[in-house]
């Protein structure tokens, strides 16, 4: 298992670094915030990472990727993590792209591939019926009508929903709610009739939208793989959401960690700069330590998703999502606090890594919810 | 019948013909119809300014003050008569205002009686709203770091520099400051002045919040002339001041703790907020995990609600309780706890930021959870209440 | 409520923390357990104490008591707590006191509390099954046979239970494991043949008995009043205990507080005294700030036991328990880390304070049994 | 077939042929058939000494030392064919002691090779046990402080003072100890010296640790002659010593450290033990707050786990890994917990002291949950290796 970079991934590491400086500081997501922007990323900089062949990572190469795989990817997002940079990488690519791969290799399925891979199209996996992560709780219906089928429900909190021009809807053929069973996979143009999407304000400032459809009727070949086989798919595409939206997440704490140090180092107070007192530092070594034994975990987890047949995954995922998740809340209290006032207002970005924080942790399941899973996993 | 009770029938009748019925309802928090007094406040329903000024009329907004303090002179025997009948008949406060607060207990103190007889009845009957102007931005924890100078031209001081969290600064009319009218003693040096906010040079920026919301606001103060009459107590004394001042401040934010031992911003319980969001089994909380905290939670807050009661049972046998030096740190503590559990409970709904689908109590959820952060930084951080504590309730070595 | 103590209450507390410090000094529990004593507590002591009125404090004056009340006898606990004092006052003016008040007025129970009144006697309450405290576990039988009734059972971790006289037994006459309804009270001599009684060896070095009964026959006569009535009665005889036990572990807590807070200002390092360090400093208010809390849930606890009519004590002890149980874990264990190396070994008391605060804590309840019990109780 | 396949061929037909069979159960920790070594350990198995002696015989025990300081002399190669297959037949350290793990190292790096020759070969063979005095009672954190006071009688030094936390003293022949050779400066007056324990003027007391066991000593030293060949460096470098060989006692810590991710002393797992205390549901431990804290703790397990191998890769690739400074605390606050999550398992039963009716296992999970409340002490207190961390490695200023 590789826990220690590789040169080529530290090469990668660092273009990914210095694009998110760069090209997504900070400053782009206010600047999205601030002018109530429509899309909610940059479509410029969105090309420039499809030219840098970051879409392509989980894709093969006969379908235009460069299979690079997850733990490239992960390295990206870490980067982009650091400056809270938005782009469709996760919803796209991650979740929709890692869908498409397993649940059928079919044409349409294969196209969008390439296009995801050429950076042409964002897609948006519209899962989530609750606030609370509830990954079986699909009351969403796929009625069978002549030859196709009729949708509905209501999708919550999908991720780059009011942009995505193709929607990829989870929806129940059969069985009742929370049965892994009779879950399947659409593919839905989002100009279909019936669909209605509305765009959510998050305290993240990122895009998120409930999608709501009313009799939205669709020709079989709208169905990717099996009626009611999308179960499993299903698990490995949350699975991959969690660890490569944990390499985000712990960007993202590595920079607040990192502009909190580097104040406690500036800030002076009674004549002496206030990482000088002992009680913050042993708080520093604290998140340190939570950062540290995060970043392992993570490795971990992405390389068990490039290396093993997948056996391992569920546990080193939910481990992950669970350990990037408590040290993200550490820090980002943490990092308030110990830049005092001025943390607390919207000119400094420490508050700015705390609402992400709060979103990304609840995103695909929180620490509690992943104990819980843990526990179910390893039989007690 | 007795004086007393005579006393006491006059006031019931005279509430009872004053008091604005459109006040029934109890004030809420952070309404807009806080009474904060003042030229520039205006309310959402008129009514508070006729109540306020009716009980300006009869001096009874603090009814112990001198009638030339703008008070009623009354006994602490009849006053006691006249709060037990406000709170019999549900009346809210005519004036809440920091100059009532935290002005007014130092006048008393430390002015001069020409100066009282000046400034007491406009914030005894609600003119005038006063701000406070104490931290700067290199002084915050180490708030007699301050550089704001006060520069002694004869008759009158000519003050530059900065404040920073002055609350409501924009709202106010004047602001009690601390500023440096020494520069060579760092405690010394302090004194403390009282600024019509209508001088020429000062300007007031409203500061945002990572909730959304900007109560505080930065002020900047540019050759600002300031008679020397409004300076209170002698030059060099406002350190001596200040810190008083700070004591009446906390006691104040002590008696707002009680807001961490409620439920949402909606008024419901946590558990109930649980069950409602993590869905119930057999008429309990679904989630194990959730009912544990919840559990938890409460069980803390009956813990300190217990401790505020003992501190304000000791104070009343025996004088200031060292207990008192923790409550502020602890209340924070305990109202940000209660603030990630809400949105642990609410989970994606907790971090609604504005409009629909989602309610205002998600959306009052997300916001006051970012603006409960603020509660172990303002009023003296917890770190530094911590090293108080160390050093003066435990002995703890420098 | 008294949050605050009056000048009676006062004056008790400085009779007992005195009492205490002379004649049941730490040194006393070393010498009973170095020397293996075989009562396990200081008869002459004990004698004192009853001389002192303490065996009466929970019984009406008509029967030898004194009825100071709960929160006197919570101050005296709370005292003896401090010098980890061993004696039976948990077992039988407590425990066993307080089962003879609720379950009977009948002779034999007020000859009995007249006895603990006047400090001539030992009893014993032998409920719990498991090691976990499980209130309501019994599989304890005892069958009707005749005229009388046929015990059969094991108890486990009887408080005093080898040295006892008579012991009060809770037995099933119906129902089955964790049902509330069929339990039932019987009054033992300690010799009735059957009973065979094992001391425990606990990490605390206080006493602690196995008992085990094998067709112990008894006649009607043990019974404490009714078959099957001793459900609520139970309760209320734990609930007092576990508000008693806090007294006496607060007072435990107390002094190894102040006895590291002691040791902080005098243990130089680098030339100055470690509790001149920030960061120990911080942690020493934690410390006190938890023991003040739990000091206020005690003595509203306390104060409800004697004032109102008992609705609210069941919420009271469970918080009561669960916050003293907490602060008591931390401060022992934070007692030993601050001590360092010295803490370490047996020749300093804070090790004796971290064995009994495992044991306190473990009997009747631990802090999540409580949460859980407060959950069940407030209805959610 | 290769020269290096020839000699795996001869390892292995010698361990057929050499390894007591009554050694193939693996060893346990705290077994008292440890091979300590030295002439007063004794063995419950008289087979450790008879595969000590052969090992040494052969040079094995220390394979790539050279053959004059106890050795084979073995190419790293060959040592590693060595080991892979010692490994592969099951085959228990023929050595494991302080000698070997700390003094060694040392005495590589910094003794003279006449003393080399004369000290290494006894800590290879095993015939030497040795210990380590450094603590003192006022010397704990801050080790420099020590006072322990070597005097420079010509051809000798006069040592008197105390040791205290030695491991084992009263087991073992030799000590290697700190003492001050110069009062005038602290961390330039401490010297390295070697002592044997059979010296007149040393006095060993075994120290009872609140777990009851006493593996540590008290070693009083009164007048004690030793002879200045034994210094090891110059005067005055005992604390450059003394510092690298700390990194090899907190590096052999650390492969300790792995006993804080396994299960009860009985190598049951905590979800079997919560499993078995706290009963079944549904195929599933019945208490949700047991669930939850053996899930914590597990999963923190998998992280700490996997951060010790990052800390052997970085190692590997970059050299010593700044990572290395925190596995100490953080092991040894997780070995902690541990144990205290299996005495709230156990309960009552967790706190068994001794005797029936309590499982060895469960007298074990008391007396180990006792002593783990060293780990955070001992080798460096957690306190200290933080604020290491927080100047070494974070940087922040004193």
């Amino acid at each position: 298992m590789a826990l220690v970079l590789d040169q080529d991934q530290a090469l990668l590491r660092s273009t990914a670094t210095q694009f998110a400086r760069e090209r997504l500081p900070v400053a782009n997501l206010r600047r999205l915030r601030d002018t109530g922007d429509a899309t909610g990323f940059d479509r410029d900089a969105w090309r420039e990472m499809a030219d840098l062949g970051w879409t392509g990572m989980l894709i093969p190469e006969p379908l235009g990727g460069n299979g690079f795989g997850h733990f490239g990817l992960g390295l990206v997002l870490e980067a982009l993590g650091r400056t809270l940079a938005a782009s469709p990488l996760l919803s796209t690519v991650v979740l929709s792209g890692t869908a498409l791969t397993h649940a059928s290799d079919a044409e349409p399925a294969r196209n969008l591939l390439r296009q995801i891979a050429a950076g042409e199209t964002v897609l948006a996996l519209a899962h989530e019926e609750h606030p609370r992560h509830r990954p079986l709780a699909i009351a969403t219906t796929a009625r069978r009508d002549g030859e196709g089928y009729v949708l509905n429900g209501r999708k919550r909190f999908v991720i780059d929903g009011h942009v995505a021009e193709t929607l990829l809807v989870v929806a129940r053929t059969a069985g009742a709610d929370d049965d892994p069973r009779g879950l399947s996979l659409f593919l839905l143009d989002g100009a279909t009739p019936g669909i209605s999407r509305h765009r959510l304000s998050l305290a993240d400032s990122r895009n998120s939208a409930d999608v709501q459809l009313s009799d939205v009727r669709v020709d079989r070949t709208a169905l990717l793989g099996e009626a009611g086989a999308a179960g499993p798919v299903l698990e490995r595409v949350l699975d991959v959401g969690r660890i490569l939206l944990s390499a985000e997440m712990l960007g993202a704490a590595q920079q607040a960690f990192e502009t909190t140090l580097e104040y406690l180092k500036q800030r002076q107070q009674f004549g002496v700069p206030i990482g000088s007192f002992q009680a913050l530092q042993h708080r520093a070594v604290q998140m340190y330590t939570e950062i540290e034994l995060a970043r392992s975990v993570l490795h971990a987890a992405l390389t068990a998703l490039d290396e093993d047949g997948g056996a391992d995954v569920p546990r080193q995922a939910t481990v992950c999502k669970a350990c990037v998740n408590d040290t993200f809340h550490l820090v980002s209290n943490e990092a308030v606090q110990m830049h005092g006032g001025i943390g607390m207002t919207d000119q400094v970005d420490v508050g700015l890594y705390l609402k992400r924080a709060r979103v990304a942790e609840a995103t695909l399941g929180t620490a509690a919810f992943h104990r819980e899973r843990y526990a179910t996993l390893q039989g007690f | 019948m007795s004086e007393l009770d005579r006393f006491r029938d006059d006031v019931r009748a005279w509430i009872a013909a004053n008091y604005p019925p459109s006040l029934r309802e109890p004030l809420r928090v952070d309404s807009p119809d806080t009474p904060w007094g003042g030229r520039k406040t205006r309310y959402a329903n008129p009514d508070v300014q006729v109540w306020m000024d009716r009980m300006a009329a009869k001096g009874w907004s603090t009814p112990e003050w001198q009638p030339e303090h703008g008070g009623a002179g009354l006994t602490p025997e009849h006053a006691r008569v006249l709060r037990e009948e406000l709170a019999a008949a549900g009346c809210r406060p005519p004036v809440i205002s920091f100059g009532l607060m935290m002005l007014a207990p130092v006048l008393h103190e430390f002015a001069s009686e020409e100066q009282r007889r000046h400034f007491l009845p406009p914030i005894a009957r609600g003119e005038i709203r006063w701000c406070q102007g104490y931290s700067e931005p290199g002084a915050g924890s180490d708030l007699a770091g301050l550089k704001t100078r006060a520069e002694d031209l004869g008759d009158h001081y000519l003050v530059n520099g900065q404040k920073i969290w002055t609350s409501y600064a924009d709202q106010a009319d004047w602001i009690f400051c601390l500023v440096r009218t020494n520069p060579e003693s760092k405690h010394g040096g302090i004194s403390f002045l009282l600024i019509d906010m209508a001088s020429p040079g000062i300007e007031v920026r409203p500061i945002q919040l990572i909730s959304g919301k900007s109560p505080f606001c930065e002020v900047f103060l540019t050759d600002v002339r300031v008679p020397k009459q409004n300076l209170v107590g002698k030059p060099g004394e406002g350190w001596k001041i200040a810190k008083r001042l700070l004591q009446h401040e906390r006691a104040s934010i002590s008696t707002h703790l009680q807001t961490g031992l409620g439920g949402s911003p909606a008024g419901r319980p946590l558990a109930e907020l649980a069950r409602s969001y993590a869905g119930e089994r057999d008429g309990r909380i679904a989630d194990a995990h959730l009912r544990d905290a919840v559990a938890r939670h409460e069980m803390r807050s009956e813990a300190i609600a217990l401790t505020l009661r003992r501190v304000q049972e000791e104070s009343g046998k025996q004088g200031p309780s060292a207990l008192s030096s923790i409550t502020k740190s602890l209340g924070a503590q305990h109202n940000k706890d209660k603030h990630e559990l809400m949105v642990e409970i609410l989970s994606l709904a907790g971090t609604a930021w504005d409009g629909a689908p989602f309610t205002d109590e998600e959306v009052e959820v997300c916001r006051q959870w970012l603006r409960s952060k603020g509660n172990s930084i303002e009023g003296g951080t917890s770190e530094i209440q911590t090293n108080i504590v160390a050093k003066q309730v435990l002995g703890l070595p420098d």
